[in-house]
């Protein structure tokens, strides 16, 4: 699976084999996952205590399922999508570094020992920052990749202290239940992961590193590399750990936060996958709200409540691997064919590109949590759990929950809305640039990859009843596909009958503009129009800042000669949480780089200070 | 035996160096030379019974850590001598060094090779401080051989750091000396003597002695406060020197303090040693990290990693445990090997710029991409990235910091991040530079000679290797050693 | 099985025929009320037929999103009768009558809507489906809290439960907690259904407006289509209110008797809902689009009082 | 045989010379004079060791007397002069950190933290009262030779307190104890090829660049100490 030099074929032959691989790993996931027997082998010993040496139960086989689901369509996707950068080693190089991202990624998930798992977590955190640094000569993906850089190497500080902690507790570096961890162990795991799945407030990575890396690469990331952070998450706390009350409501806080700000700043957004990055940050925190729950309800013996949180995140886990990464690969083409991010820019496509727009919608309705799609299904699940919380013994947990389920029912709302704009003013109305006009449909590959995952958005949505029902959580979902049957019935009979009993004369005109002839760009509304009344009712969170100027001809103020006015948004994490640190660290480093600076004099000074102040130290302890 | 073939080895290399002419045979010699200290190194290691002692007075004897030092510095010296055909001809080349003292350059370094390699030989303890104090010399006339005046400064800086400090070592030494007059009637500098009665000495004047020893070995060794001199030598001096000093030369003061400690070992004032290495570790791996964090200069940026690694190396020995001190030393040969990749692709980077700092080298992954991936990897590697050798004893050392402290490791990794973070930023910096648009004269492209390709994707492949397979021969040696030393 | 369609048929039958009724009866209450004569009472079924007859004018901008949406918001609508029983409160099955899945599916006839308003490349479209998207993600927001009061204080989430439970129950106007209910699904019904105050279903062409700046595009069957769609949708929610509020008259079995009698009395009790819904709007004005959040939030209020009632009690 | 009281009055007299020889080159500023002033310390470290000699009857402390005289009085004075007569570097002005009295002030500092110091460490080997002092002076003179280096800013004069601290290290040396010849020596040897080094590179500092490579290189011109150091090396081995 790693291939350097070459040329087209070899590249296409690799990405290929990648692909067969993928479906390979699918059915024996798929097997374990139905047949839910885990399997243990041991591959390689470095040392006695060092082994490399894989588990795989349902958890392990269900997200090297999804792992395997991504991989393959990406794979698929990339054949195509590289082929628009130059020169054959940096396509190359590309390609293998994807591999070994995605085996990276499977192996940290099948891992049975702490060392393989950081060692399959630190590989994966070194190829994904290479990939992200993929298109180097862009000063935002230097920022990008700094900046990824950075937490995800605090991510594994977190990591490796809790690791640490637990090889402490147990003597051994087996992932197994550790009887009386301290509860830092859960709080650095869930820093650790946290940062990596991009938890608020810790996500400030995300929507730098998705836009700076190549499509393909943003699909991966996004679709699965922060769900092996949820994996690692579910994991530990679950089978390492045991879990209490105050993590579930850590878990469920961090995740209703990161849903409700995930979205929030979704929608300002105009960079496609910008907007994207954030709402994987809005889904993750779904996820953890799910988890969440399970953990409380768990915690006051609620097994059913918990059963739907638990199946709902991880089905979560699933539906937003597989509609992120669609959306992330069609928002690649998109991308490609206008060569803009911004969507201001963008408009008109769904004539242009239809298949990709098609593809783009059904993640786009999957996203928004539509039935019967498939991101439907697990918000279902998630809101059964919250609604049926009245059984909940604690009052002041119901509180809670109430409040989990505003925030909850707000952020999937506001994700439609957004995703309205998202998709409306992309591929919709008349094209808003010189770029847009002239875009292309995408090559086949770029198509069939997409349309993979499109088409399991719509299957795991519509059969969802069936599929849970074979894994034997029957009782969890209502029965979809009844719905859809119902759907696409009256569909149907009222197509055929409008058809056989109205007119069917149509008319193409222009559209109306108030008696103006000849519509341009320019009248349509704009992606920031869009957004502007949530962002005015949000703008307590935005922090924004209006202002403008106005110049006048008359001292009266009445003839109004030009204006001017901005909108300023106040980053309000990197104001207070990230600048503060940096600011603090590049200040020590100055002053601490300051010693350099200094002649031979004052070193030998400095050696004398020290020489003199131990010789005290060691009389006065002699 | 061994030692006089070493011996006779190193005169018959010099002797020639001497008398031949032309670059291409003084590199060849340099070459052979440290390849038969490789083979002889792994000859004893196999077959030769250690600890084995040379002369009446047994000063010199080569027991298990000092054939692995040896062997590492030869494993260094080889792969700085083939990297060095191609770089010292680019050196003369662009009038960096005179053809004429060309032939002090390959004496000095032959030298400076056999004097690393007896430091590690000596049992006795003065005879070690002499062979450290020849390394500062050879190292020092090294760095002044190219025709820069700013080299001489920095190798003033270099002779007067290291050098105070090791007259207090010295002190020291005397220290010792009069305590063992005293507890044993004679006296002795011997290693293996002073490892024997240990028990019986006072541990008060033996604390003493190890801290006067520290001094000096810290300053050899670039330990915060006693480091200034480190970064700038390590800039200035041509890269495979810089690589030497960092992987080798440095290495004799760690390995100073390895034997100190082990002595101190033995005895109550064990726990004070290592609050007392532990602490300047610690202010090491802090200093370095920060003064990572605003370089930008790409070897100074190596030569403070270098300080970095050094810290963690003295924290791992001031943890004191069996397994630290295992780790310590595979730390050691991972980090020499590691870093050796480093300079050698920065030394790439400075044929074809010209220069270290950050915004000279642009294009640097379409003119150079192996020196470019070499940094890369190298950079990955030595912040502690699998599947690299560092990875690995950087987990462990952390581990035991963790059993002494959660705190301590805590902070450990923090300055770990933060050089982590330099290393980051500063590669990015320097890659996502290009010429721009407007560059009329055109980069010549530096065509990279083989040698030293070879050694940097040879290093390269070997901490690769090592990071993912641990021979069990490597694992009975370090353990042997940590036998030896008496840590339990 | 049988009886399920039977009731399927039925209901969606009824919901679609009948729910153009009440849009002209909202109207002339209105008409009245502003001291006018107003239109017919079956004005709408006209107005239905008109459009139905008349030629389709499609955007030269527009794609095939402007022409599925009529379709898809009529089908939305009427798969989402199911969940409302009007006349019949059937067995539940298949999860039909999960509140969560009825308020999807009018989103997702929501989401169709909205983009077709941004289809045609439109200003109006546009600015009707940003307010529409705005004002939507508050008030389902709402909507569920206070769907989750419903459910925290009936003890289940499906609707057709729900409805049995208050029947079975005879608690006759005086459950407290349903009254308070009650209050926040009609602000709920009135966002919904767009009228004053938050929208002003009779302006056209005027920067008041929300739903119908987001339709301006759709014309003949469509726009037919699309009306109806937002008559069956007034009358569902309506359907929910009365349901809540006085759920006596409607059948529990499927015979021939009870399903007329239920039929009359579910048009006597929407008739009285109308002409207050149409009541209120005429002592309304038409508030500022920002000002609308405070509305919401008496919404929002009840249904957390109502559950934290609920809750403490 | 001369009475061990007198000696040890004798030694007295010298350390306190030795020590007045350490305060004058923190003081002066006449580069030439300091190097003259270092090699009457040497010198008067020769005296030491041959007292000490006639107390002890070591034939170790008259060798090293002997490696002493040639090395420190003769040979490395001899060269520096020669170098600095070259550099044509009269006076040394400038002071660092601290001025010619705080520096002195600080001398008698350090002579107390050195004394409290080994009082401590050294108590349980029961040392006469002469040679702890010895001891006490001997490491106190290398820190006033560490306080020359930083204190002062021509390199020649830093080059001098660096040869201070090696006779602080020697006048301790001289006292507590005695190491085996053959290391002496080599230890002599070592630290004059740092010496010259050090003061090739601080001829080199103040030098073109072709002129500093002459002198340093024993290849390109004679330099004779240089080379037969160089030989020594190999013997070494």
């Amino acid at each position: 699976m790693f291939i350097s030099k070459g040329g087209r074929l070899v590249r296409r032959i690799s990405l290929s084999v990648a692909a067969i691989s993928c479906i390979l790993l699918l059915a024996f996931s798929s097997i374990v996952v139905y047949q839910n027997q885990a399997l243990s082998f041991s591959l390689y010993q470095m040392l006695p205590a060092l082994q490399f040496s894989f588990f795989i139960d349902r958890l392990a086989a269900f997200f090297i399922l999804i792992i395997s689901i991504i991989s393959l369509s990406v794979s698929i996707y990339s054949i195509g999508y590289i082929e628009h950068y130059s020169g054959d080693t940096k396509k190359n190089s590309l390609v293998s570094l994807m591999i070994l991202f995605m085996l990276s990624m499977i192996l940290v998930v099948a891992s049975k020992t702490l060392f393989s798992f950081l060692f399959f977590w630190e590989i994966m955190a070194l190829s994904s920052f290479i990939l992200v640094m993929f298109e180097y000569e862009k000063k935002e993906t230097r920022k990008a990749g700094i900046f990824y850089f950075i937490m995800t190497q605090l991510s594994t500080v977190f990591l490796l202290l809790a690791f640490i902690m637990i090889y402490n507790a147990t003597g051994s570096f087996d992932i197994a239940k550790v009887s009386d961890a301290s509860p830092f162990v859960f709080l650095f795991l869930f820093a650790g992961f946290g940062i990596k799945a991009g938890i608020i407030p810790f996500h400030k990575w995300l929507p730098y590193a998705h836009p700076a890396s190549p499509s393909n690469i943003s699909a991966l990331m996004s679709g699965i590399m922060i769900k092996v952070a949820i994996y690692g998450l579910m994991r530990f706390v679950l089978f390492v750990l045991t879990p209490e009350l105050s993590w579930g409501l850590l878990i469920f806080g961090a995740g209703v936060i990161s849903a409700i700000f995930g979205v929030i700043y979704a929608l300002k957004e105009h960079d496609i996958k910008r907007l994207l990055a954030y709402h994987s940050i809005e889904n993750i925190g779904i996820i953890l709200i799910g988890f969440g729950l399970y953990i409380i309800f768990s915690a006051y013996g609620l097994t059913q409540l918990a059963l739907l949180g638990i199946i709902g995140a991880l089905f979560h886990t699933m539906n937003h691997a597989l509609f992120k990464s669609l959306l992330f690969l069609t928002a690649g083409s998109v991308v490609n064919a206008t060569e803009t991010k911004n969507i201001e820019e963008m408009g008109g496509l769904i004539k242009s590109m239809p298949y990709t727009a098609l593809f783009f919608f059904i993640g786009a309705i999957s996203i928004s949590a539509l039935p019967p799609f498939n991101g439907f299904v697990s918000e279902f699940m998630i809101f059964q759990a919250f609604l049926m919380s009245w059984s909940l013994a604690s009052p002041m947990l119901e509180v809670l929950m109430i409040v989990g389920l505003t925030i909850f029912a707000l952020t999937s709302a506001l994700a439609a809305a957004c995703f309205v704009k998202a998709f409306g003013i992309t591929f919709l109305a008349a094209p808003r640039s010189e770029h847009a006009k002239h875009a292309k449909e995408s090559s086949f590959s770029m198509l069939l990859g997409p349309a993979i995952l499109a088409i399991l958005c719509v299957v795991s949505g519509v059969f969802s009843y069936q599929i849970f029902s074979l894994l034997g959580y029957a009782s969890l979902v209502p029965n979809l596909m009844i719905i859809s049957i119902f759907l696409v019935a009256v569909y149907a009979f009222a197509f055929v009958s409008l058809r056989a009993f109205a007119s069917n004369n149509t008319r193409i005109g222009e559209t109306w503009g108030c008696g103006i002839l000849s519509q341009n760009p320019r009248m349509e509304y704009t992606a920031s129009g869009f957004s502007e009344p949530i962002v005015t009712v949000f703008k307590s969170v935005y922090k924004t800042k209006k202002t403008n100027h106005r110049t006048f001809f008359d001292k009266y103020q009445s003839i109004f000669r030009e204006g001017a006015g901005e909108i300023q948004l106040f980053k309000f994490f990197e104001e207070y949480l990230y600048m503060p640190v940096a600011r603090a660290t590049d200040y020590i480093s100055r002053r601490v780089s300051c010693f350099q600076r200094k002649d031979l004099d004052f070193y030998i000074a400095c050696s004398f200070v020290t020489v003199l102040v131990l010789l005290l130290i060691m009389g006065w302890l002699a | 035996m061994i030692l006089s073939i070493y011996a006779i080895v190193g005169f018959v290399a010099l002797l020639l160096i001497l008398l031949c002419r032309s670059h291409r045979s003084m590199n060849a010699l340099s070459t052979v030379h440290s390849l038969a200290y490789f083979t002889l190194a792994l000859y004893t290691l196999l077959y030769v019974r250690l600890p084995s002692f040379y002369l009446q007075d047994r000063y010199f004897f080569i027991d298990h850590l000092g054939i692995y030092e040896a062997l590492i510095a030869a494993v260094l010296f080889f792969f700085a001598s083939v990297y060095s055909k191609g770089y010292v001809e680019g050196l003369i080349n662009i009038g960096e060094l005179d053809r004429g003292n060309l032939k002090l350059f390959y004496v000095a370094f032959n030298l400076l090779l056999i004097s690393v390699t007896y430091s590690f030989f000596s049992n006795n303890l003065a005879l070690f401080w002499i062979f450290a104090e020849l390394t500062t010399v050879f190292s020092a006339v090294l760095i002044v051989t190219l025709n820069a005046k700013k080299n001489i400064g920095a190798a003033l800086k270099y002779v007067f750091m290291a050098s105070t400090s090791m007259l207090f070592s010295f002190i020291g030494l005397i220290f010792l000396f009069t305590l063992t007059e005293h507890a044993l009637g004679a006296g002795t500098l011997n290693w293996d003597l002073l490892m024997l009665n240990a028990a019986q000495l006072s541990p008060t004047i033996l604390l003493a002695s190890f801290v006067f020893i520290f001094i000096g070995m810290a300053a050899k060794s670039g330990i915060v406060p006693f480091h200034a001199w480190l970064p700038t030598a390590y800039a200035k001096a041509p890269s495979a020197i810089s690589a030497i000093l960092s992987g080798s030369v440095s290495s004799v003061g760690v390995y100073g303090i390895i034997r100190a400690y082990a002595i101190l070992h033995q005895t109550a004032a064990a726990g004070r040693i290592s609050t007392l290495l532990i602490v300047f570790g610690l202010a090491s791996i802090a200093v370095a990290a920060f003064s990572m964090l605003s370089q930008i200069n790409l070897k100074k940026l190596i030569a403070f990693s270098s300080i970095e690694n050094t810290g963690l190396m003295i924290l791992g020995i001031g943890l004191g445990t069996p397994v630290a001190l295992f780790w310590v030393l595979f730390h050691k040969l991972a980090h020499a090997l590691t870093k050796a990749v480093l300079f050698f692709s920065g030394g790439i980077m400075h044929r074809q710029y010209g220069s270290m700092h950050a915004e000279e080298i642009k294009d640097a992954l379409e003119l150079q991409p192996l020196a470019s991936w070499g940094l890369i990897l190298g950079a990955a590697a030595i912040i502690g990235m699998p599947p690299f050798a560092i990875f690995v004893s950087k987990l462990f050392l952390l581990l035991q910091a963790a059993k002494l402290s959660p705190v301590l490791l805590f902070v450990v990794l923090a300055l770990l991040l933060v050089a982590a973070g330099a290393f980051a930023m500063f590669l990015s910096r320097v890659f996502a530079q290009d010429g721009g648009n407007n560059n009329n004269k055109k980069i010549e492209k530096y065509i990279v000679p083989d040698g030293m390709t070879f050694s940097i994707v040879a290093l390269i492949v070997i901490i690769f290797v090592l990071g993912i397979f641990f021979p069990q021969y490597l694992s009975d040696l370090l353990n042997n050693i940590v036998a030896e030393l008496g840590i339990k | 099985m049988n009886a399920f369609v039977q009731y399927s048929v039925l209901n969606v039958l009824f919901a679609v025929l009948v729910s153009p009724l009440f849009m002209s009866l909202i109207k002339k209450v209105k008409a009245l009320a502003q001291g006018r004569k107003g239109p017919s009472l079956f004005q709408m079924y006209y107005n239905l037929w008109k459009l139905l007859k008349k030629e389709v004018i499609y955007s030269s901008n527009s794609s095939w999103i402007m022409r599925v949406t009529p379709y898809v918001n009529i089908t939305v609508m009427a798969v989402a009768a199911l969940f409302v029983p009007l006349i019949l409160i059937p067995q539940p099955v298949y999860g039909i009558g999960n509140i969560i899945l009825f308020l999807y599916l009018l989103s997702l006839a929501k989401f169709f809507m909205a983009l077709s308003g941004l289809d045609a490349g439109s200003a109006f479209g546009g600015m009707g489906s940003s307010r529409e998207m705005t004002i939507s993600a508050l008030i389902e927001t709402i909507t569920i809290v206070v769907f989750a009061a419903l459910a925290f204080a009936l003890k289940t989430t499906n609707l057709h439960e729900m409805f049995l439970q208050i029947l079975e129950s005879n608690m006759l106007f005086l459950n407290p907690v349903l009254i308070l209910i009650s209050i926040s699904v009609f602000i709920v019904l009135i966002v919904e259904t767009a009228r004053v105050p938050v929208d002003n279903p009779e302006t056209h062409l005027e920067l008041t407006m929300i739903h119908e700046a987001m339709i301006l595009e759709q014309s003949g069957k469509n726009l037919a289509l699309m009306e109806w769609s937002h008559a069956i949708k007034q009358l569902l929610f309506m359907g929910i209110l009365i349901n809540i509020l006085f759920p006596w008259g409607i059948a529990v079995a499927l015979t021939q008797y009870s399903i007329v009698v239920s039929m009359l009395a579910f048009l006597v009790k929407a008739s009285v809902l109308a002409v207050a819904v149409g009541l209120f709007e005429s002592s309304c004005a038409k508030s500022r689009l920002f000002h609308l959040p405070s509305l919401f939030t008496i919404a929002l209020f009840f249904s957390v009082i109502t559950i934290l009632i609920e809750v403490f009690a | 045989m001369i009475a061990p009281a007198l000696l040890d009055n004798l030694i007295k007299v010298l350390i306190n010379l030795i020590l007045a020889t350490a305060a004058i080159i923190i003081v002066k500023r006449d580069v030439l004079s300091l190097v003259s002033t270092y090699s009457i310390q040497s010198l008067l470290l020769v005296f030491v060791a041959s007292v000490l000699y006639m107390e002890n009857a070591n034939v170790m402390l008259l060798y090293l007397a002997l490696l002493t005289l040639v090395s420190k009085a003769m040979i490395i004075p001899h060269f520096m002069e020669r170098i600095q007569k070259k550099l044509n570097i009269k006076r040394d002005v400038e002071f660092h950190y601290l001025s010619p009295t705080s520096a002195l002030f600080a001398s008698v500092f350090i002579i107390l933290v050195v004394y409290f110091f080994l009082f401590r460490i050294l108590g349980e080997l029961s040392l006469s009262n002469v040679f702890f002092l010895g001891a006490t002076v001997g490491v106190s003179l290398t820190f006033m030779g560490m306080l020359i280096i930083f204190s002062r800013k021509q390199t020649i004069t830093n080059i001098v307190g660096y040869l201070t601290m090696e006779n602080g290290v020697l006048l301790f040396g001289l006292f507590l104890t005695e190491l085996p010849l053959i290391i002496e020596a080599l230890i002599v040897i070592d630290l004059i090829m740092l010496t010259l080094l050090a003061t090739i590179l601080a001829f080199g500092i103040n030098s073109s660049i072709e002129e500093f490579h002459a002198r340093l290189n024993p290849f390109k011109r004679f330099a004779a100490f240089k080379s037969r150091l160089l030989n020594n090396e190999g013997e070494d081995e």
